[in-house]
């Protein structure tokens, strides 16, 4: 259930990017569709009663290399953890580079809107 | 732009160190606590960005010029894959992690290339972001000025 | 193997990092450096190429950081790579020597040098990874430095087709992102390989079924396919003429086609119902694309809805060859339809990044690419004038040059898969495209020389070479497919991979 | 498991209110509840590394986007939507919603991961031998700058590249004339 939630974000996003007209507007829409990912990405790899996939001195065992079967048994997954790191800051990326085209734009044109720019260029 | 009030600027001076040293704790330690080289690398910036928004831009400017904070994109960009490449030359593979066998398991130097490769990410997220920030208001004041 | 196969990724990232220390002043040597970077791509490739084709082995496999195959990320080099990666480092080099001149006229020019760098090494890790997110990533740095390069420009148009190509690509990147995430949720790996290991034991069951959905529409959108379209007609004009050249050439055959064709053919497995989709959609582009373009008064997009066309044919004839491995027909026609798309991908990135080069020299000269403006140009720019009319007779399918081989091939292969009104629409739409270059060569080069235009000179010397290496390649293209060894050593391998399919993922996991 | 029903509430309601509300600024803000509120959801989901860096990136996020829209002439939003075609996308995206609740039921349930169950996922050796592998206690660490370092230098170089691409977009002055100086 959770997962569809997600989806609904991700929905909601998508609209906004869809029928949205101002460019501000378009980019916070695709800003929701990535939360989205990230949020399903992360949800994916829980565990219920889980603990976090750092591991603590007292769950190691210097002597025997061993590690605690209950940190085993009870992490949640890391890998999707990596990923959603790594799609952060993809996404503050593109982020930054989309602001600049849309301040440059602002800057030529005098307006966010994207009806008025196809107006503008005639 | 000249900045803000006295109080602003008191405690801005004050929070600014803290912002730093925190940053470069989370950038060192980020192999054995929640963290890394990424969010160290944005706290960084944004104790910067907390200068600029205080004392004005001229100020920062005079700290950190643009075009140092490009070049240190750049080198940590590059430090980063000389690690790739260092690990071809020791260990005959890229990325290979040839210093996993120094030191103990959850000490600070443990973990082979990974610390390393945290300072390198640190300091390019750091000095990329502060990059940005920087050219976006300097382009506002450029396009006011021309008005 | 003897060349590490990530040098293709991190010799143009090392040199792109480099390259914006350099600054006004060094603007020469950083140019110098990124042609070194790009023409060392070029022999390296073909080194490995030949290492490939005359190995025993059908496919390397380098495991990066010496992690076994599903704990770290693996790079995979067999014969499609191999193929992909000639024609990148084909048609980059050639962009990149004609830069030297014509981004004169640009301001920050080690920063373009630095950003080409990066498209390129975006695209062969694209084209090398075998992990699915990996894919992503490599996919999403080849597209940033791309909607950077559109806007470099920073005039009014350039900047509004930059926003929408950047809008419609982040979409198709979130939209992948996503399908990684369901195909992660499903089967517990990002390996290809082991993925695809995962849907053979377990079928496909209606998550992947969404996912493959979500691949078909994201790579759909990077590779402009006529429903996805709206970016391309507006984005590949605005960039300068290299980058054009490249983006038509080969960014929309990598990220698009090639990903698209990984997916489909060795991770999912092809199915009936794929095979349709990938033809309808490849006819659509086709006619639609077309008969777009015809209309255009704008050189560098009408030859950009040619663009859309062209992908049309590659995307059918791979789309043919799935239809008819997934209904068990006869292998051979399935290997001449791929065969005939593959062959159709590689000859478009030379004569469309040719026809590029062209009107960018056209514009650098004149200062317009308005058709109605120009005319004449065949006496004051012969070479530019000869290469066009090499690169048109190529586009347009004429006898002896490339186009005419890959689409006879796929032309034959409808006829022999019993689709003979597909055929009949394919030598159309080329007839059609006939006459709209036609009208090309009437309106730039021959008729009256306008009265503006009289002071034209024929460009410097440094933008001549790539279009005449370009040229040369166009006509003795045919001869890859003529010749048997050149035939068997570089074409029948990329159609192999794609033939056997789900073998894939045993041949990797077995090296 | 009701805090993430709680949150995912906030978050939705939040989305809302950021697509509809006619003031960029608000809207804007919006955005960054959506943020914290993510941040917030990925501690209860256990992942630590992720919430520090989210927060992080969303503050500096929000100081690029107010950058971008503060003190412009035209905070606010006018302008009529072509009712029909808002009617049509609005019913398309609900359709593929509907097709997409279905997918859901295929994945483990909310609360299972994966990779305790499919064979041979890469995750278990992670959790079991991830330390004495790679000698980092952070896993996630050790994923990212170790396991798949490979994606971690792909992701320097997107942040690299749209850095670049920001500083090109932003530059004064972008073509200039051409000097006929022989080569």
């Amino acid at each position: 259930m959770p997962y569809a939630l997600c989806l609904l974000l991700f929905m909601i996003g998508l609209y906004c990017v869809v029928v949205k007209k101002n460019m501000v507007k378009i980019v916070i829409g695709i800003m929701v569709m990535e939360y989205a990912v990230n949020l399903f990405l992360v949800m994916l790899g829980f565990n219920a009663g889980g603990i976090a996939p750092i591991i603590d001195k007292t769950q190691y065992d210097p002597q025997t290399q061993q590690i605690a079967a209950s940190f085993i048994n009870s992490s949640v997954d890391p890998l999707p953890q990596a990923l959603v790191l790594t799609s952060i800051v993809i996404s503050l990326g593109s982020l930054a580079l989309m602001i600049s085209i849309c301040t440059r734009t602002y800057e030529k044109y005098g307006t966010f809107d994207i009806t008025e720019l196809r107006r503008l260029k005639g | 732009m000249k900045g803000m009030t006295v109080i602003v600027k008191t405690i801005s001076s004050w929070v600014k160190v803290l912002i730093f040293l925190f940053g470069i704790y989370i950038v060192i330690f980020g192999h054995l606590t929640p963290g890394g080289g990424f969010a160290g690398g944005v706290i960084l910036a944004s104790s910067y960005v907390l200068l600029m928004l205080a004392f004005g831009r001229e100020f920062v400017q005079k700290n950190l010029p643009l075009g140092i904070s490009s070049k240190l994109d750049c080198l940590g960009a590059f430090a980063f894959a000389m690690i790739a490449i260092l690990g071809f030359f020791y260990g005959g593979i890229f990325f290979c992690n040839f210093l996993v066998e120094r030191g103990q398991a959850f000490g600070l130097i443990s973990a082979g290339t990974i610390p390393l490769s945290n300072i390198a990410i640190g300091l390019k997220v750091g000095a990329s972001l502060f990059l940005v920030i920087f050219s976006l208001s300097i382009f506002r004041r450029n396009t006011s000025a021309n008005k | 193997m003897s060349i590490p196969l990530p040098v293709f990724v991190a010799l143009p990232l090392v040199m792109a990092f480099l390259l914006p220390m350099f600054g006004k002043k060094g603007k020469d040597a950083a140019t110098a450096l990124a042609n070194l970077a790009t023409v060392s791509l070029l022999v390296l490739t073909i080194i490995s190429a030949i290492q490939l084709s005359t190995g025993n082995d059908q496919l390397y496999v380098y495991k990066i950081g010496k992690w076994p195959i599903p704990l770290g990320i693996n790079l995979v080099f067999d014969g499609l790579s191999s193929f992909l990666l000639l024609t990148i480092s084909v048609v980059s080099a050639a962009a990149m020597f004609f830069s030297i001149r014509y981004m004169e006229q640009y301001t920050a020019k080690s920063k373009y040098l630095s950003l080409f760098l990066l498209m390129v090494a975006g695209m062969n890790g694209v084209v090398l990874s075998g992990d699915i997110f990996n894919l992503f990533v490599f996919l999403e740095i080849a597209s940033l430095a791309s909607y950077a390069l559109v806007g470099f420009g920073c005039e009014h148009e350039e900047l509004e087709a930059s926003f929408k190509y950047m809008v419609l690509g982040t979409v198709s990147s979130i939209f992948i992102l996503f399908a990684v995430a369901l195909v992660y949720g499903n089967t517990g790996t990002l390996n290809m390989a082991y993925i695809s290991k995962a849907i053979q034991d377990a079928g496909l069951n209606i998550g992947l079924t969404f996912a493959l959905a979500l691949f078909v529409v994201g790579f759909g959108l990077k590779s402009a396919l006529v429903p996805f379209h709206a970016w391309l007609p507006d984005a590949h004009p605005s960039a300068p003429a290299p980058i054009s050249a490249m983006l038509s050439g080969i960014l929309i055959k990598t990220l698009g086609v090639y990903a698209l064709a990984r997916t489909v053919f060795n991770i999912f497995g092809v199915s009936v119902s794929i095979g349709w989709l990938l033809i309808v959609l490849g006819l659509l582009s086709m006619v639609v694309g077309v008969f777009l373009a015809v209309g255009q008064w704008d050189l560098k997009r009408l030859l950009a809805y040619h663009s859309i066309s062209q992908m049309g044919y590659v995307v059918l004839g791979i789309g043919l060859g799935a239809l008819i491995l997934a209904r068990g027909g006869n292998t051979a026609w399935a290997s001449l339809a791929i065969l005939g798309g593959l062959f159709h991908l590689v000859n478009h990135a030379v004569f469309k990044s040719l026809l590029f080069l062209n009107s960018g020299s056209v514009e650098m000269a004149t200062g317009t690419r308005q058709l109605k403006q120009l005319g004449g140009l065949a006496t004051v720019m012969p070479v530019t004038r000869a290469t066009s009319a090499i690169a048109s007779a190529s586009i347009a399918g004429v006898p002896p040059f490339n186009g005419f081989w890959s689409k006879l091939i796929i032309v034959i292969a409808t006829v022999k898969a019993g689709f003979y009104s597909l055929a009949a629409i394919t030598v159309i739409v080329s007839l059609v495209t006939l006459i709209s270059f036609l009208k090309v060569q009437r309106y730039v080069f021959l008729g009256e020389l306008p009265e503006k235009l009289r002071a034209t000179e024929e460009n410097k010397c440094s933008m001549l070479i790539p279009m005449i290496f370009m040229a040369c390649l166009c006509v003795l293209m045919g001869l890859l497919l003529l010749i048997p060894t050149l035939r068997e050593s570089i074409l029948e391998p990329a159609v192999r991979v794609l033939i056997d399919g789900l073998k894939y993922s045993t041949n990797v996991m077995n090296v | 498991m009701d805090i993430f029903y709680i949150l995912l509430l906030f978050i939705l309601i939040a989305a809302i209110i950021a697509v509809e509300t006619k003031n960029l600024l608000s809207a804007i803000i919006c955005i960054g509840a959506i943020g914290f509120g993510a941040s917030l959801m990925f501690l209860f989901l256990r992942a630590p590394d992720i919430a520090i860096t989210q927060i992080v990136v969303e503050v500096l996020g929000l100081i690029v986007l107010i950058r971008a829209t503060i003190s412009r002439d035209l905070t606010f939003i006018s302008g009529d939507k072509e009712f029909f075609g808002t009617v049509v996308s609005v019913v398309i995206i609900f359709v593929i919603f509907l097709a997409g609740l279905r997918v859901f039921e295929t994945l483990p349930d909310f609360g299972i991961s994966i990779f305790r169950q499919a064979q041979n996922a890469a995750s278990q050796t992670y959790v079991r031998e991830g330390l004495r592998q790679t000698g980092a206690a952070n896993l996630v660490s050790s994923v990212i700058l170790d396991y798949r370092a490979y994606d971690t230098l792909g992701e320097a170089t997107v942040l690299f590249t749209s850095i670049i691409g920001a500083t090109v977009i932003l530059r004064e002055r972008a073509r200039k004339q051409l000097e006929d100086s022989d080569e």
